[in-house]
């Protein structure tokens, strides 16, 4: 079925149970498409109009209403129960995971820039580094980033982690993922945020252990984040923190 | 033409006015609810009633609107009884109270403007830096508060203007005792106006 | 709902209303009326030349190294890895100073038809500064067959945002008031930036790597300079044009002024060319 | 039959000499005539419907071959250097045609095709009633819609082009241009949305009122033809939707114009406030653009079938619950957006129930066709390729209202290839089949029956092959919105499949001009059509085609029994007008 319905590989912790009930939908689906049309095109050949033949007179039947009322019914609340638990699983903050590493990932027109807690540990402090475009997590290790965006909706998206996200000007947006395995995959932008919207791409290169630590260590040592060009739009924004802690008189 | 014959009983205008009341509950809900929305999301952006709004002089404003509302009541009695001076003199009065409820509601904003409580950011900043006293609350309070009590205005003055033009239909003797549709019309959109004018009084200057 | 339009013919109106009493005042002013180039020559009688070299003391600051591994194509175009252009100082010159005459004209200077272009290469702006002439048209140019998109955010001006997916040159932009420094950035990559300078007058130019500058072609006069430095700001200096003579200005600049004020949008005319209302208005009254 | 169509000689002709009484300028352009206004209505959206499809050609064409100078787009040349430079489609032009394709098909195209045009023409006509209750109203209605389309034409020629933050208009990016590069256009486009808004509120006022207050007697709710009970429900969402979104782009204005900031977060505007006030109009507007269809495929698939349509009751109690279940389900385009998972997880819930009333449906019209004698007419083509599409729309709505499942699905292509099933495939094939089964009607000439099989079919297999596919590039990864598809390497992969889809949409653009000429044609040289060339029941069949002012020249109908008693033994025909008195009484002349 991969194939047909083109799924990129899943690299991630939930991709796994999203997979499988997309594939369970589907074949529900499918069953269902089918037989419709089946018993469509079967009675359009049967009761096709014949001369000097008149159509049964009926005007419906309730018991049968009924059933397939019921049955759609059953199908689809089945459907909503197991599909909620899933949700609320993967985004309610309540549920998530012990993070191993926290990352802010703030969005503009048209960066993710990626900031690191650095040598402390700590976001939001001086030693935090940025890395415009390029983010880099360790595998097997829960990740939990806060997004942010300085101007308009972007949405955060990891097609092989099968993980979705707008970041909104003025909200802090919880989300996490954990890889399952190292490599190099796509950062794209799912939300139409400006001209260049389908240039806010990235990478997101997971690496063993001691791979990250290595790096990680090697860019607190190297250099700081470009700041903003004087008068862009970037600072006319302001920063979402402020934003959202409320107007400074 | 004017009621068919399978009908709900209600002539057409008169069932045509609720059903357009209807879609304007819909609206102001949605300017409402905006304003419920953004004031428990951002509470520092809004100041308490009482702190920038003058609750009293509106107040007395809600009572005229009430009263408005009565002497409406009392122009629709009168024509039903056939009693021309009667609708005259009522609708006279209904048309002159409207006229002072805008009044008021004028003067509100020109003393709220003047203290810098405006709508528009980069107008409620100019004044704080031309040494203007802090106004609590936002540009995001502003917004909301003139956006939705101005509709309710423009309601009322286009209320007022229908009320004048039956006013002077009225004068021309354009109602009668067995004709009286328009000045029901006009009654049933005086008194949704009424109404709306209380819910937003209530969540606006009281809660 | 037509607001920019709207402002904008005003603003033309205007324009051409204070150029017209302008000219007429200077009936007898040197190059009055006479098309002028973007610092290139033409008929003044008695033309003479600014030449000058903008001096840089004290040891200047490394220049950010820019993060290009996102975009290989532009990182191979730099040999040395790339680096921002805040600071180009070598044996104390300092390059991208761009300097104007501020006051001591009188008369009109139309637009010239010639096109100001700035090349988009390795992710760069070439040159990294600019100076243009109100109404004057400036295009730029890709060179790096990716996308850029050249956003100009000035204060008078009406602000543009042009994407450029492929090598391409941009329809010519022209600027309709006269404004010390229009900030130009490409949002695809935080790290480009560049600086027009729009002026009413053809007489100015941009230091290059000596630190030196000529600007010819100006009639015989008195006149304020102005230096403008996206790092260390303003400075200013007196030149006095003879008639077919060379005056000659330095600049000093200096790397204590590190945090120096750098104005971005601001307004100048040396004689109210091309303001807007309501700061015609103001000067006006400030002046009489 | 005969005797009805005795009762109906005599009056057809003392309309027409009502007629010639009329100026021209008020019969046809200033009309109060609700047939006029259905006409003109169709005309304007039909106009609109052709641009649409010309915006999505371009978007097409770039898709296909991303800027790419040597497949430089045809007529590309023709246009500005800001839209087309070199031979490349710069992404300011792409996004603006994204967005003007989507408000243009939706609020200028598809919804005055199902509204404007037939609660119209159809809804006095099918209840038996000479006018619409407020006929300047109605005239209002549609020279404010046509307003409207002028205003959002005029935005692609001002500065900086028309607006390009997506039909949706998420702000900031729609309020602010220094995001967008846009100011006047978005400005334009939340001017042209409020007046449209307007617009079909006056209408929606006007529809139920008529459909309250006018029904000829004997017409019971109960014996109204399921078109115009889709039609009332749909007017009733209108009038409760539309204004909740015209006071949301009346602040958008503000924001946009005055320099309010209730979307602005910058200074404490909620931009999410923005999308909840969009889609709680937005999710009932998905049903206000496919219930009227489901009322004429129902009308078409009965009459095509000769039998009565399968559990009449449950369709109109289906089209009622859709009508409540869809004001709590509009979350579902927010599961992304940071809105409370928990409110997700409801409207997840709401989502996926609102399925059951059109399996309802799906099902109702099976058991219509089965043991049925089916006619293969052009009309009944549309119906039946309509109940078929149905299932497919229906059914990928299920990956996307699952929240789990519509992580990676949403805002992907997924979400595209399912909204154009539902708004082609269920709406359009509705409209199409609505206008070549009531062309008869309106202009008293049949549709060329040959041109319209041709157009079916081609439009049927290029639809499929069109927008099928986009479901696996959609769950393949690809963003909807894309300019370039190919700066990804995982949708750069999928590029034949971008190629394919491209030239499937230029054939089914191809096809549709084949209905155009059809249309036009047969305006002229179509077979003269009779009072009931459909051999149909309800009452609009017993009014002459076309009918005069005042539908049956002041003749009243009356109505006996439900509109779809076909086949019935009472009847030696296989159809029983609604208006046909039981055998046996008298045809009463009422006036």
């Amino acid at each position: 079925m991969n194939e047909f319905w083109r799924l990129p590989e899943n690299v991630s912790t939930f991709g796994g149970p999203i997979d499988s009930m997309f594939h369970l939908i589907a074949w529900i689906t499918i069953v269902v498409f089918f037989g419709v049309e089946l018993l469509l095109l079967w009675f359009l050949f049967r009761y096709r109009a014949r001369p000097g033949r008149k159509a049964t007179f009926t005007h419906g039947n309730s018991r049968l209403e009924i059933i397939w009322t019921a049955a759609t019914a059953i199908m689809v609340v089945y459907l909503g129960i197991i599909s909620r638990g899933l949700w609320l699983d993967i985004k309610d903050p309540a549920r998530f995971p012990e993070p191993g590493l926290e990352l802010i990932v703030r969005a503009k027109q048209f960066e993710w820039n990626t900031h690191y807690p650095g040598a402390d540990g700590q976001l939001g402090t001086a030693d935090d580094f940025v890395r415009r475009n390029q983010m880099s997590v360790p595998v097997d290790v829960p990740v939990r980033i806060t997004l942010q965006s300085e101007d308009v909706i972007h949405s955060f998206y990891l097609p092989e982690f099968r993980l979705k996200q707008d970041a909104v000007p003025g909200m802090n947006i919880p989300a996490w993922f954990e890889a399952t395995r190292t490599g190099e995959f796509t950062v794209g932008c799912a939300e139409l945020c400006g001209l260049q919207h389908y240039r806010m791409k990235g990478t997101i290169r997971v690496l063993s252990a001691e791979e990250f630590s290595a790096w990680n260590a090697q860019q607190m040592a190297a250099a700081p984040a470009p700041g903003p060009l004087p008068g862009s739009a970037s600072n006319a924004a302001g920063s979402p923190v402020v934003a959202a802690a409320g107007h400074a008189h | 033409m004017e009621r068919g014959p399978s009908s709900f009983g209600v002539y057409n205008m008169k069932l045509g006015m609720w059903v357009f009341l209807l879609s304007e509950v819909m609206f102001f809900t949605g300017l409402i609810g905006a304003y419920i929305i953004l004031r428990f999301a951002q509470p520092d952006h809004f100041a308490l009633p009482g702190q920038v709004l003058n609750v009293p002089l509106t107040a007395l404003n809600t009572f005229f609107l009430i009263c408005s509302s009565v002497t409406m009541v009392k122009a629709f009695a009168a024509i039903e009884l056939g009693d021309q001076k009667g609708l005259q003199r009522w609708l006279l009065a209904t048309a002159i109270i409207g006229m002072i409820f805008v009044g008021i509601q004028v003067v509100e904003y020109t003393v709220l403007s003047h203290e810098g409580f405006v709508p528009i950011a980069d107008l409620y900043q100019a004044h704080g830096r031309q040494g203007g006293h802090e106004v609590l609350g936002g540009p995001l309070y502003g917004a909301t508060f003139y956006t939705m009590t101005g509709f309710h205005g423009t309601h009322v003055s286009i209320g007022v203007a229908c009320l004048w033009f039956t006013y002077f239909k009225a004068r021309r003797g354009g109602y009668s005792a067995a004709n009286f549709g328009g000045v029901e019309n006009m009654g049933l959109y005086w008194h949704f106006v009424d109404l709306v004018w209380i819910i937003l009084f209530t969540i606006v200057y009281l809660i | 709902m037509f607001d920019n339009r709207a402002s904008k013919l005003f603003a033309l109106s205007l324009v051409a209303a204070v150029a017209a009493c302008g000219g007429g005042g200077d009936a007898g002013g040197a190059g009055g009326g006479e098309p002028a180039g973007g610092g290139a020559p033409v008929a003044v009688a008695n033309a003479g030349t600014i030449n000058g070299t903008v001096d840089f003391t004290g040891t200047a600051p490394a220049n950010e190294r820019i993060d290009m591994s996102a975009e290989p194509t532009c990182e191979a175009k730099h040999p040395g890895g790339p680096m921002k252009e805040t600071v180009v100082a070598s044996n104390g010159k300092l390059k991208n100073v761009f300097v104007y005459i501020k006051e001591g004209l009188t008369g009109t200077y139309p637009a010239p038809s010639e096109t100001v272009t700035v090349d988009q290469v390795g992710c760069h702006y070439t040159p990294h500064v600019i100076g243009a002439v109100v109404g004057q048209p400036v295009a730029y140019k890709n060179s790096d067959g990716l996308a850029h998109n050249v956003k100009a955010q000035p204060t008078n001006n009406r602000p543009f945002n042009i994407s450029q997916p492929n090598n391409m040159t941009s329809a010519p932009q022209r600027f309709a008031s006269a404004e010390i420094m229009i900030p130009v950035q490409c949002d695809v990559h935080g790290w480009m930036e560049m600086y027009v300078g729009v002026v009413a007058h053809p007489y100015f130019a941009v230091s290059g790597d000596d630190g030196s500058f000529t600007i010819g072609n100006v009639p015989p006069g008195t006149y304020t300079l102005e230096a403008w430095h996206e790092k260390y700001g303003l400075k200013t200096g007196q030149v006095t044009v003879e008639p077919n003579g060379t005056a000659t200005v330095t600049f000093a600049y200096d790397a204590a002024m590190a945090n120096a004020y750098v104005p971005l949008g601001k307004l100048f005319d040396p004689h109210r060319h091309a303001e807007p209302a309501p700061r015609v208005v103001a000067d006006a009254s400030a002046t009489h | 039959m005969s005797t009805a169509a005795a009762m109906h000689e005599v009056p057809a002709h003392g309309a027409h000499g009502h007629h010639e009484e009329i100026p021209f300028i008020r019969k046809y352009i200033f009309s109060t005539d609700h047939k006029i206004i259905g006409i003109q209505f169709l005309f304007m959206s039909l106009a609109f419907l052709l641009l649409g499809g010309l915006l999505a050609m371009a978007m097409r064409w770039q898709l296909a071959w991303p800027s790419n100078a040597e497949m430089p787009m045809p007529g590309g040349s023709l246009l500005p250097e800001t839209m087309v430079n070199s031979g490349i489609m710069l992404p300011e032009f792409y996004n603006a045609l994204v967005t003007m394709h989507g408000t243009i098909m939706v609020f200028f195209a598809i919804m005055p095709l199902l509204v404007g045009v037939w609660a119209n023409y159809l809804i006095p006509l099918q209840i038996g009633a000479p006018d619409m209750a407020f006929p300047r109203l109605n005239m209002l209605s549609f020279w404010m819609a046509f307003t409207a389309g002028i205003l959002m034409l005029a935005s692609f020629g001002v500065t900086g082009g028309a607006a390009n933050a997506g039909w949706t208009g998420y702000t900031p990016l729609s309020i602010n241009d220094v995001y967008s590069g846009v100011k006047t256009g978005q400005q334009l486009w939340a001017l042209s949305l409020t007046l449209l808004g307007f617009s079909s509120l006056v209408g929606s006022v006007n529809y139920i009122t008529t459909l309250i207050n006018m029904r000829a007697p004997g017409m019971t709710w109960f014996r109204l033809p399921l078109s115009t009970w889709a039609l009332f429900i749909t007017s009733v969402l209108i009038l409760l939707a539309v204004p909740v979104l015209a006071g949301g782009l009346i602040m958008m204005f503000f924001d946009q114009t005055l320099g309010t900031n209730f979307f602005k977060p910058e200074s404490g505007g909620q931009p999410l406030l923005w999308q909840h006030l969009f889609w709680f109009f937005g999710h009932p507007e998905v049903y206000i653009l496919i219930l009227p269809s489901m009322g004429f495929v129902s009308d078409v698939i009965a009459n095509g079938s000769r039998k009565p349509i399968f559990g009449y009751y449950a369709m109109v109690w289906a089209i009622i619950g859709i009508g409540f279940i869809g004001w709590i389900v509009w979350g579902h385009h927010m599961f992304m957006s940071g809105m409370n998972p928990l409110l997700g997880g409801f409207f997840m819930i709401t989502t996926l129930v609102i399925a059951v009333p059109s399996a309802i449906k799906t099902f109702n019209w099976m058991g219509t066709l089965w043991g049925g004698n089916i006619r293969f007419h052009a009309p009944n083509l549309y119906a039946i390729s309509f109940v078929a599409l149905f299932a497919i729309g229906g059914l990928s709505g299920i990956f996307l209202a699952a929240g789990p499942v519509d992580i990676p699905l949403h805002d992907t292509y997924f979400v595209v290839a399912h909204i154009h099933y539902v708004l082609v495939g269920r709406s359009l094939f509705g409209i199409f089949a609505a206008i070549t089964f009531w062309y008869p009607k309106m202009f008293g000439r049949m549709m060329h029956e040959g041109l319209g099989k041709v157009h079916w079919l081609l439009t049927f297999i290029f639809f499929n092959t069109t927008f099928f596919p986009m479901h696996m590039i959609g769950s393949g990864g690809m963003m909807r919105r894309l300019y370039d598809p190919t700066q990804y390497p995982h949708i750069a992969q999928m590029q034949d499949t971008n190629v394919f889809i491209t030239i499937n949409a230029l054939l089914l653009f191809a096809a549709q001009l084949i209905f155009a000429f059809n249309f036009i044609w047969s305006l002229f040289k179509g077979k003269k059509a009779g009072t009931n060339p459909w051999e149909a029941n309800s009452v609009e069949w017993s009014a002459p085609s076309p009918p005069p002012h005042g539908n049956w020249g002041g003749v009243q109908p009356v109505v006996y029994r439900g509109p779809y008693e076909y086949s019935s033994p009472e009847s030696e025909h296989d159809f029983l007008l609604q208006t046909q008195p039981p055998a046996g009484q008298p045809v009463p002349a009422r006036h």
